[in-house]
C-alpha cells in the first residue's frame, strides 16, 4: 500500500489520531497458529499493556483485528464478518508469512493466499511465527502510523468496497452463508 | 511382548476369517479383512481387549480403483494396536457404519465422508460437511483432486517478479 | 437552589471523573505489579475513554441509545448528591436511599439499551447483574437500615460526619465490626469485582451487556463505570469508615480502599451467579441480621464503645 | 351535590349504558368512559361536603376524606381502563352484562368506602365482589374465577362473622361507635380483629390468601385485569385502614404483648405482609406470563400498602397512602400495556414475545415509566412512596419487616424489567413484522396514567395533602410538608429537585452524546455471534427462563399450593359422594334412606 | 421452552483457538451442543502427500500448535520404523529431554488456563510467564520458540549446546519451588473447587464409549494406561515415574493430576540429564543420498505416542516414493472435541461451558489439521 506522505489531517482528527495510537484494543481472533505467541506477549514476559493494548471480547469493542497466521476460506468469512462489525477507525495486523503469499499452505485448498485482497491490512509481521518481540515491535510500528495518519486500510476498504466485495465473492463464493450448520 | 502377539494373532486367525496378517513391529500388527466380515471382526476385537477405536481412515488406492479402510483398535492392557484393513471399491464407494459398535467413530465416518465421499449406511450425519464449508469439488483426498489447481483457481496469489520453485525429486 | 448549585455539581461530576480514572489506572498498574508485569501509563484509563468516545458507533435502535444516555444521566446525577469530605453540591439532598435507588436508574438504562441491541449474551448478562445486585443490596441495606436507625438521620454526611473526631475508634465498621465486614464484602459486589462479576464475565458470556458496544457508546460505559465506583465507594467509605474530614483525607482513604478491594480481587476466580447469591445470603446476611439486632436491641456500637 | 345523588346518578348512568350496550356493544363500551369521567367530576364536587352524612333507605353513608381519597384512586383506574373497553367489547361473551358489571363494581367501591355502618359495607363489598366474579369468568378460563370467588367468600362471610360480633356486644352497627365496645375484651377483640381484617387481606392478596390474584388477574379479561390490580385489590386496604382507625387496634391491643412498640396481633398481621413481599417477588421472578408476573407483583405491593397503613403513625403511613397511589397507577398502566400487547399479538407469553418496541415504541416508553414507578427507582412515583415506607421503618427499627421490603423492592428490579426484556426489546420474531402501534383511544389512558405516575413522583406534596388530611382525621401526627420537601425525622426528600438534578445530569450526557460522531444504523440481526451467522431471529431472543439460576434457587414445593390443592380434593371427594348419592341410578332409594336417617334422628330428639 | 442459540466460539473469549460450539440454550442450560470444527482446516493429510519425506518436517510441527514437537516424534518414529532405521543411544535421551519439556510447557500453560474461563487471569499471567523460560530453553536447543523441526528421522537434528543441560536442571528447581505456589493460588482456591468440583464429569464408560485418551481417561478409570508406559518408545522404559490416576473424573482431578503429571515430568527430566551419554552420535543417516531423495520402503505404519492430552498418532503409508502415499492424523482430543461435546456437553451450564472445554482438554489445531 502506497503511503501518503501529505498530512491533511485538522487538529481534532490529529488528536483523535493520538488517542487511538495510545490505546489499541485488539480483537483477538485466534485465526491460525501465530495465536500461540500471543499470550506470552500478552502476560507478564512482554507485557503488551504497557504499549496501552489490551484484549477485548468482542469486534464491536476492538480496534485492531489480529490475524494470527494463515485462513482457510471458513474463517475468512468470519474475519469478514467481523471486521465489518467493527467500529472505524480499525486496522489489521496480519501475522506471518501465511497472510501474505500462503506461506507453507501455498497448494492448500482451504486456505487463501493472500488476504490484502480480501481485506484491508495494514501491518505485516513476517515471520513464521513472528516471535513475541517481533509483534512488539510490529504494534510499535503500528502506533507510529496511526499517530501519523497513515493507517488508512479502513478508508481504503470503505472506498474500494466494490472491488474487496468482488474478491471476497469470487474466492468464497457466499460470505454471510446461509447454511444454518448442519442442522 | 512378541510372543502374546503371535498368541493374539493366531486367537485372531482362529476365530476370524482374515485373508492376510501383517506384523508391523513388536507391538503392532494389521488383518486384511473382507469388507463383508468387518463388522464382526471389530466386534470381537473388542471383545478380546481391543476397547479403543484410535483412527478410522482411508487410503485412496487409484491405480486398483479401490479404496482401503483403515480401523486401527488399541488395546490398552497389552499395549497391542492392530490395524484391521478392507477394501471396498472406488466407484460408489459405501460402507456400513460401526457407530453400534464404537460410538466414536461417528466423526470419523463423517471425516472419512469428506474427504473420500464413502457412504456410511446407518450414520445418520455422515454426509453433513465437518470441516469444509460450501465444498464444490470431488472429495479432497482422492487422489485425483489436485489441491493446487483448486488453490490456483479460487484463491489469488500475490504477483511476484519470479518464484523460485525446486523440481519434486531434487533433479531440475 | 441557584445556579451555583449546578456549577458545583458540575465541578464535583468532573472531579470524581478525573480522580476515579485516574486511581483506576494507578490501579491497572497495581494490578500490573500482582501479575508480575509493567503495567501500563497510569493515565491509559484516560487515554482509553476519549479513544473510545472517539471512535465511530452503532446503534440498534432508539432505546440503544437512549438507555445509555439514560443510565449516564442518572449516575451524573447521584454524583452529584454525593457528600465528599462534607461538601455537597446540593444541601441536605444526601439521603442514602435517594442515592442508592437513583443509582438503579444507571443499572436500568444500561440494562434496556444493552437488552435493546437484541444480543442474547447482553441479556444473559443483564439477568445475571440484577441477580448480583438481589444478592449484594439486601445485607447491604440492612447494614444501613441498622445505621440509620441507630443515628437517626439517613443523611450521608451526616453519618460521616458522626464517625469524625474518634480515629479508627469512630468508624461505624469498628464500632459494628459485622456490619463492616458486610459493607466491604457488599463493595465487591457493587463494584462488579471478582468474585463477583459474573455478569460481565468475558469467557463465559463475551462481557455480557457490553457485548454490542462500541465507540462513544463504549466510552460511555467507562465513564458511567467510572462515575458509579466513585458513588459506591464514597458511600462505603462515608457510611462505614469515618468519610473524611478533608478533601486530602478522604482521597487518601478512598484511594486506600479501592486500592485494597482491587487487591485482593486479583487473587479471586469467580463465584457463578447463584452461588454467589447463595453466598451473600449465606453469610453477608445473617452477619447484617445478627448486627442488626445487636444495634437495636442491645444498643452496642451507637453511643461510642457502649 | 350530595353523595346519594352521586350514587343515583352512577346507577342511572349504569343502567343506561346497559341498554345502550343491548342496542350497540360498543356505544356502551364508549359510555362506561363517559360514566367513570362524570365520577371524577361528580367525586371533585363533592370534595367540599366532607364530613356529611346520608342515608338512603337502610344504607348510610358518611363522606370522609380517607373515602374520597380511595374513591378518586379507584376511579381513576376505572376511568382510564375504561378507554380499553370498546376495543374487547366484541370478544365478551356478554357485552352488555359486561359493560353493567364494570360500572356496577364501581359504584360498589366508592359505596363501600364511603359506608359508615357495616351492612351498607357490606353489602358494598359483595356486590364488588359478584360482579368482578362475573367479569373474571369472562375471560380465559372459569377456574380462576370459582378461586376468586371462594377466596373472597372466605374472606366476607368471615367478616360478616365478625360483624354480627361485634353487633352483638355493641348493638349498633355503625362502623366507629360499634368497635369500641370492644375495649374491655381483650379476647374477642382479638377474634373480631383477625376476623375483620381477613376480608381486607384476602382482597390485597396477602400471603397466604395471594393465591387468586395471579389466576384472575392472569385470565381476567384483558380489560379487567387492570381494575382488579390498579382498583380492586386496594379495597382491601380500606379494610386495614378501618382496623387501624375505626376498630383503633392500636389502642385496644394497648396491653397486650408488643413487639418493637406494636401488638403482637398487629405484628403477625405485618409479618404477613412481609412475607406476601417475599414470596410475591419470588413467584414474580419466576413467572412466564406477563399478566401474572404483574399480579404476583400485586402481591407484593400489597404487602408494603400493608405494612404502611397498619404502622399507623406519621412517616410510614404516609407512604403506605403514597403506595396505593402510586402502585395503583403503575399498575393499572404496566396491565394495560401489556393488554395492548396482548391486542395486537394475541399472546401475553414472554417467551413469544419480543421486540415490540420497533413497533410499539409509546407503549413500550409508557411501560418503562410504569415499572421506573413500580421499582421505586426516582423520579416516578413509586419511589416517594418507597421512600416513605423505608424512613418509617428505620424510624422504628423493624429489621425483619426492612429485610423483606428491601429484598421486594430490589427484587423488583428484576421482575419488572423481564416483560420489558422479553416483550419489548430483543429481537423481533418474523411474524411480528407488520404489527402496529396501540391506536389513539388507547394511547390516551397510557399518557394519563403515565402523567399521573410522573407528577405523583415530582410532586408528591399534592397527594400527600391529602394524606396529611386523612392523617388528621385519623387522628395520627401528620407528615410535614414544607414546599415541594417532604421532612421526616430523619431525612428529608425534595422529590422535584431530584427530578430536576436527575434532568440535570441526563441533559450534560445528551449533550456528550449529541456532540459526538452519529452512530451508524444496524439491524438487529448485525449483532455479535461470534462471529458465526444466524438468520433466525427467536433464535437470538432471550427470553425463556431468564433467572435460570436464580429461579433454580428458589425452586422449592410450593407449600401452600400444595395444601389448597389438598383441600380442593377433599372438597371434590365430598362433593362426588354426594353426587354419588343423588344421581345414582334409583334415586328413590337415598331419598328413602335420607328420610329413615331424618326420621331416626327427631324421632332420637323427641325421646 | 424456547430455545436460544448461542455460539461458544469461534470468536469467543471462551474459545481457545478456532473453534466453534453451537449450543442451544434453554435459561443457561444447554439443550443441545453442535461443535463445528474446520476454521482451522488446511488439508495437511493432503499437503503431505505433496511434499517430500525431508520437506515434511516443516510442515507437521504446524499441525498441533500448542504441542509441536509430539508430531515431529511420531513423524520420525513412523519413519524409522518404516524404514528400519536404527537410532543413536543419545538421541533418544535427547527426544526425551524435549518431549518432557514440551510437556512441562503445555500443562504449565494448561495449569495458567484455568484462570481464563474461571476469572483468576493472575494465575494466567504466572503461568505464562513460566512457560516463557521453557520456550527460551528451547530456543537455545533447537533455535526456535515453537516450531522446532528438532527431531527428525534418524535422530535429532543437532548435538545439544554445551552446558543447556545445567540450565534445565536449573530451570527444573526452580518449577519445583514455582509450581507449588499454583496450586495454592488455584487449585487449593474455594471458589475453584466451587466451580470445576463435582462438575463436568467425564464417567469410564464415557471414556470408553468416545474413546478420550489422556489425562480424562486415567483420572476416570484409575489405570495406569499411558503409552509411556503401556508401548514404551524413546527411552522411556529407563526411567522410573509414576503416572497419576484417579476413579472420579471431575474438573479438580483432572486439573489435579495435570499437575501431578507437571512433577512427573520434572522426575522424568532429571534422570534424563543424569542418564544421558555424554558423548555419541545423535543423527544416523536413513536413507542414502540428497535430502530430497529420500525414499521411504513402502508399506504402512500407526505411529503413536503419549501427548498431553491423550493418544496422539500417525498412520503413514508408503509406496517406496519420495513422497509419502498417505499420513492420516489422530488428533489427540478428537473423540472428547466432537463427539465428546455433541453428547456430552449437554446438560452443562453455559457458565460451564468454556470450563469444560479447557479441562477436557480440546485442541482445535489437531481436530481441524
Amino acid at each position: 500500500m502506497v503511503l501518503e506522505n501529505q498530512d491533511n489531517r485538522n487538529l481534532w482528527e490529529k488528536i483523535g489520531d493520538f488517542f487511538s495510537a495510545n490505546s489499541i484494543w485488539m480483537k483477538w481472533y485466534c485465526t491460525g497458529c501465530g495465536a500461540i505467541e500471543l499470550p506470552p506477549t500478552m502476560t507478564s514476559r512482554f507485557d503488551m499493556e504497557r504499549l496501552g493494548m489490551g484484549p477485548m471480547a468482542t469486534p464491536r469493542q476492538a480496534d485492531v483485528l489480529l490475524i494470527t497466521g494463515y485462513l482457510s476460506s471458513k474463517t475468512l468469512r468470519r474475519v469478514i464478518y467481523s471486521y465489518e462489525q467493527m467500529q472505524d477507525p480499525k486496522y489489521i495486523v496480519a501475522f506471518g508469512s501465511c497472510t501474505i503469499n500462503g506461506g507453507i499452505y501455498y497448494d492448500s485448498y482451504a486456505t487463501i493466499n493472500q488476504l490484502d485482497k480480501y481485506i484491508p491490512v495494514d501491518l505485516y509481521i513476517a515471520g513464521c511465527m513472528p516471535r513475541p518481540e517481533g509483534i512488539m515491535n510490529a504494534f510499535a510500528d503500528l502506533i507510529t502510523m496511526i499517530k501519523k495518519g497513515q493507517a488508512n486500510g479502513w478508508r481504503h476498504y470503505q472506498e474500494n468496497y466494490e472491488w474487496y466485495k468482488q474478491n471476497q465473492l469470487d474466492s468464497l463464493k457466499e460470505v454471510i452463508i446461509h447454511d444454518e450448520f448442519h442442522e | 511382548m512378541m510372543n502374546s502377539m503371535n498368541n493374539i494373532i493366531k486367537q485372531i486367525d482362529d476365530v476370524l476369517t482374515i485373508t492376510n496378517s501383517e506384523i508391523i513391529t513388536n507391538r503392532q500388527f494389521a488383518i486384511d479383512i473382507n469388507s463383508g466380515d468387518v463388522h464382526q471382526s471389530l466386534a470381537y476385537l473388542k471383545s478380546i481387549g481391543f476397547t479403543q477405536l484410535s483412527i478410522l481412515t482411508c487410503i485412496d488406492l487409484i491405480a486398483n480403483n479401490e479404496f482401503q479402510l483403515i480401523y486401527i483398535l488399541n488395546n490398552w492392557e497389552l499395549g497391542l494396536f492392530v490395524i484391521v484393513r478392507t477394501i471396498i471399491p472406488r466407484d460408489n464407494p459405501a460402507f456400513v457404519t460401526i457407530i453400534n459398535i464404537f460410538p466414536g467413530a461417528k466423526y470419523y465416518e463423517r471425516e472419512v465422508h469428506e474427504f473420500f465421499g464413502v457412504t456410511f449406511e446407518g450414520n445418520d450425519s455422515y454426509s453433513k460437511p465437518l470441516l469444509l464449508e460450501i465444498w464444490d469439488d470431488i472429495p479432497p483426498l482422492r487422489k485425483d483432486f489436485d489441491p493446487q489447481v483448486y488453490s490456483d483457481s479460487k484463491f489469488p496469489k500475490r504477483d511476484l517478479d519470479k518464484i523460485y520453485r525446486s523440481k519434486i525429486g531434487g533433479v531440475d | 437552589m441557584t445556579v451555583m448549585n449546578f456549577v458545583y455539581g458540575f465541578i464535583v461530576l468532573l472531579a470524581a471523573f478525573i480522580f476515579q480514572t485516574a486511581l483506576t489506572g494507578v490501579n491497572r498498574k497495581v494490578t500490573a505489579r500482582i501479575q508480575k508485569r509493567y503495567g501500563p501509563r497510569w493515565y491509559q484509563q484516560f487515554l482509553d475513554i476519549f479513544k473510545a468516545l472517539r471512535k465511530g458507533s452503532i446503534t440498534h435502535g432508539w432505546v440503544f441509545d437512549f438507555g445509555v444516555i439514560m443510565a449516564l444521566g442518572g449516575i451524573m446525577a447521584t454524583v452529584i448528591f454525593i457528600p465528599v469530605a462534607g461538601f455537597e453540591a446540593f444541601p441536605n439532598m444526601d439521603n442514602v436511599f435517594v442515592i442508592s435507588y437513583l443509582l438503579a436508574v444507571g443499572m436500568l438504562g444500561m440494562a434496556m439499551s444493552a437488552a435493546g441491541s437484541g444480543n442474547p449474551w447482553a441479556s444473559i448478562g443483564v439477568s445475571r447483574a440484577l441477580t448480583n445486585m438481589v444478592a449484594y443490596d439486601v445485607p447491604l441495606m440492612i447494614v444501613i437500615f441498622t445505621l440509620i436507625f441507630a443515628f437517626d438521620t439517613a443523611s450521608v454526611s451526616e453519618i460521616a460526619a458522626m464517625q469524625q473526631g474518634m480515629g479508627v475508634l469512630g468508624w461505624n465498621a469498628v464500632r459494628m465490626p459485622l456490619g463492616g465486614i458486610v459493607a466491604f464484602i457488599a463493595l465487591f459486589g457493587m463494584l462488579g469485582k471478582k468474585p463477583f462479576d459474573s455478569f460481565i464475565a468475558p469467557a463465559e458470556i463475551a462481557s455480557g451487556p457490553m457485548v454490542e458496544y462500541g465507540g462513544k457508546h463504549l466510552g460511555f460505559m467507562f465513564i458511567l463505570h467510572e462515575l458509579m465506583t466513585f458513588i459506591e465507594v464514597s458511600l462505603i467509605l462515608s457510611l462505614f469508615f469515618g468519610g473524611g474530614s478533608s478533601i486530602l483525607v478522604y482521597a487518601i482513604k478512598y484511594a486506600i480502599l479501592y486500592t485494597l478491594v482491587n487487591i485482593i480481587s486479583q487473587v479471586m476466580p469467580r463465584f457463578k451467579i447463584d452461588q454467589a447469591v447463595k453466598f451473600f445470603y449465606r453469610v453477608p446476611l445473617v452477619f447484617a441480621i445478627i448486627q442488626g439486632l445487636v444495634v437495636i436491641f442491645l444498643g452496642w456500637g451507637v453511643s461510642v464503645w457502649f | 351535590m350530595t353523595l346519594i345523588t352521586v350514587l343515583i346518578t352512577l346507577l342511572t348512568l349504569a343502567a343506561v349504558t346497559y341498554l345502550l350496550s343491548l342496542v350497540n356493544s360498543k356505544l356502551g363500551a364508549y359510555f362506561t368512559i363517559v360514566t367513570s369521567l362524570a365520577t371524577i367530576v361528580m367525586l371533585f364536587l363533592i370534595k367540599d361536603s366532607i364530613g356529611q352524612s346520608y342515608s338512603l333507605s337502610f344504607f348510610t353513608f358518611k363522606l370522609t376524606t380517607v373515602g374520597w381519597y380511595f374513591s378518586m384512586v379507584m376511579v381513576t383506574v376505572y376511568f382510564t381502563t375504561a378507554f380499553l373497553n370498546p376495543f374487547w367489547i366484541k370478544k365478551m361473551i356478554y357485552p352488555a352484562a359486561y359493560n353493567l358489571f364494570f360500572l356496577v363494581s364501581l359504584i360498589g367501591t366508592i359505596g363501600m368506602f364511603f359506608a359508615r355502618d357495616f351492612i351498607t359495607l357490606f353489602i358494598c363489598w359483595e356486590t364488588v365482589v359478584w360482579t368482578s366474579t362475573f367479569i373474571i369468568q369472562m375471560g380465559k378460563s372459569r377456574k380462576s374465577s370459582y378461586v376468586y370467588y371462594v377466596v373472597s367468600a372466605i374472606g366476607s362471610m368471615v367478616t360478616l362473622f365478625a360483624m354480627m360480633l361485634v353487633y352483638q356486644v355493641s348493638g349498633t352497627l355503625e362502623i366507629s361507635t360499634a368497635f369500641s365496645a370492644l375495649s374491655g375484651q381483650p379476647v374477642l377483640a382479638l377474634i373480631v380483629f383477625f376476623t375483620f381484617i381477613l376480608a381486607g387481606l384476602s382482597k390485597i392478596g396477602i400471603f397466604p390468601f395471594h393465591v387468586w390474584l395471579p389466576m384472575a388477574h392472569g385470565s381476567a379479561p384483558h380489560t379487567f385485569s387492570p381494575v382488579l390490580s390498579g382498583g380492586l385489590v386496594k379495597m382491601g386496604a380500606f379494610i386495614a385502614y378501618l382496623s387501624v382507625t375505626a376498630f383503633a387496634a392500636y389502642e385496644v391491643f394497648a396491653n397486650t404483648f408488643t413487639i418493637m412498640g406494636i401488638p403482637a396481633p398487629l405484628y403477625i398481621i405485618m409479618v404477613l405482609g412481609a412475607i406476601s413481599i417475599v414470596v410475591g417477588t419470588v413467584m414474580a421472578i419466576r413467572q412466564d406470563d406477563a399478566k401474572k408476573l404483574l399480579a404476583y407483583s400485586s402481591v407484593a405491593n400489597g404487602g408494603y400498602i400493608l405494612i404502611g397503613i397498619l404502622l399507623y403513625d406519621q412517616i410510614a403511613f404516609a407512604g403506605g397512602m403514597l403506595h396505593l397511589i402510586s402502585h395503583a397507577l403503575a399498575s393499572a398502566t404496566a396491565f394495560i400495556t401489556i393488554a395492548i400487547v396482548a391486542y395486537r399479538t394475541g399472546t401475553t407469553k414472554m417467551s413469544e414475545l419480543g421486540g415490540m418496541i420497533h413497533r410499539m415504541p409509546v407503549t413500550y416508553t409508557v411501560y418503562l415509566i410504569a415499572i421506573i414507578s413500580m421499582a421505586g427507582i426516582p423520579p416516578m412515583g413509586g419511589f416517594v412512596s418507597k421512600w416513605l415506607i423505608l424512613q418509617g421503618l428505620a424510624d422504628r427499627g423493624l429489621l425483619f419487616l426492612a429485610a423483606a421490603a428491601f429484598f421486594g423492592s430490589i427484587g423488583s428490579f428484576m421482575y419488572v424489567f423481564r416483560p420489558l426484556s422479553a416483550v419489548f426489546l430483543g429481537q423481533l420474531a418474523p411474524k411480528y413484522e407488520k404489527i402496529k402501534e396501540a391506536n389513539i383511544m388507547m394511547q390516551i389512558p397510557m399518557y394519563l396514567l403515565t402523567i399521573a405516575t410522573l407528577l405523583v413522583g415530582v410532586f408528591p406534596n399534592v397527594v400527600l395533602r391529602v394524606i396529611a388530611d386523612i392523617q388528621l382525621e385519623a387522628g395520627i401526627q401528620e407528615i410535614v410538608l414544607v414546599g415541594n420537601t417532604i421532612v421526616v425525622s430523619n431525612g428529608v426528600l425534595d422529590a422535584l429537585r431530584v427530578f430536576i438534578v436527575f434532568g440535570y445530569g441526563f441533559l450534560i450526557a445528551l449533550v456528550i452524546f449529541i456532540l459526538r460522531r452519529k452512530s451508524r444504523r444496524v439491524t438487529l440481526m448485525d449483532t455479535y455471534t461470534s462471529a458465526e451467522f444466524i438468520h433466525t431471529p427467536e433464535l437470538l431472543h432471550y427470553s425463556s427462563n431468564f433467572y435460570a439460576p436464580f429461579e433454580r434457587l428458589t425452586k422449592k414445593p410450593y407449600p401452600v399450593l400444595n395444601l389448597y390443592e389438598k383441600v380442593s380434593i377433599k372438597i371434590k371427594e365430598i362433593g362426588h359422594m354426594a353426587e354419588s348419592l343423588f344421581s345414582s341410578s334409583k334415586p328413590a332409594i337415598t331419598i328413602f334412606w335420607i328420610i329413615i336417617v331424618f326420621a331416626i334422628f327427631f324421632l332420637g330428639g323427641v325421646l | 421452552m424456547k430455545e436460544v442459540k448461542l455460539f461458544l466460539g469461534p470468536q469467543h473469549p471462551g474459545m481457545h483457538g478456532n473453534y466453534s460450539v453451537h449450543m442451544y440454550v434453554d435459561g443457561d442450560i444447554i439443550k443441545k451442543a453442535r461443535p463445528t470444527p474446520g476454521f482451522l482446516h488446511r488439508g495437511f493429510e493432503k499437503l503431505m502427500e505433496r511434499r517430500l519425506w525431508m520437506g515434511n518436517l516443516a510442515l507437521i510441527p504446524r499441525i498441533c500448535v500448542v504441542e509441536p514437537d509430539i508430531n515431529e516424534m511420531v513423524y520420525a518414529q513412523g519413519i524409522e520404523t518404516l524404514a528400519n532405521v536404527e537410532v543413536p543411544e543419545k538421541a533418544h535421551w535427547i527426544r526425551m529431554l524435549i518431549l518432557e519439556m514440551a510437556r512441562l510447557a503445555i500443562h504449565i500453560m494448561g495449569l495458567g488456563g484455568i484462570g481464563g474461563p474461571t476469572g483468576m487471569y493472575t494465575i494466567t499471567y504466572w503461568a505464562i510467564a513460566q512457560r516463557d523460560l521453557i520456550l527460551d530453553l528451547f530456543e537455545e536447543i533447537t533455535g526456535a520458540r515453537v516450531y522446532h523441526m528438532y527431531i527428525v528421522p534418524g535422530g535429532v537434528r543437532k548435538q545439544l549446546p554445551v552446558g543447556i543441560l545445567d540450565k534445565v536442571s536449573k530451570l527444573l528447581d526452580e518449577l519445583d519451588v514455582k509450581i507449588p505456589e499454583y496450586k495454592e493460588l488455584a487449585l487449593k482456591h474455594p471458589i475453584i473447587h466451587k466451580r470445576i468440583k463435582d462438575n463436568i464429569m467425564l464417567p469410564a464408560d464415557v471414556v470408553w464409549e468416545l474413546g478420550v485418551t489422556g489425562i480424562g481417561m486415567r483420572s476416570a478409570i484409575g489405570k495406569e494406561y499411558d503409552l509411556r508406559k503401556v508401548q514404551p518408545y524413546a527411552r522411556y522404559d529407563q526411567v522410573e515415574f509414576d503416572v497419576p490416576i484417579a476413579n472420579y473424573s471431575d474438573g479438580l482431578t483432572r486439573m489435579n493430576t495435570k499437575y501431578k503429571e507437571i512433577f512427573q515430568s520434572i522426575r522424568i527430566l532429571r534422570q534424563v540429564i543424569e542418564k544421558m551419554p555424554k558423548e555419541g552420535e545423535v543423527r544416523t543417516r536413513v536413507s542414502t543420498g540428497s535430502a530430497l531423495r529420500w525414499t521411504v520402503p513402502a508399506g504402512m505404519v500407526y505411529s503413536a505416542i503419549e501427548s498431553s492430552r491423550g493418544e496422539y498418532g500417525y498412520f503413514i503409508v508408503s509406496d517406496g516414493k519420495e513422497m509419502p502415499y498417505r499420513i492420516a492424523v489422530r488428533g489427540a482430543s478428537f473423540p472428547q472435541g466432537l463427539l465428546g461435546i455433541e453428547k456430552y456437553l449437554v446438560g452443562h451450564r453455559i457458565d460451564d461451558a468454556s470450563l469444560w472445554m479447557d479441562t477436557m482438554g480440546v485442541c482445535s489445531p489437531e481436530i481441524d489439521r
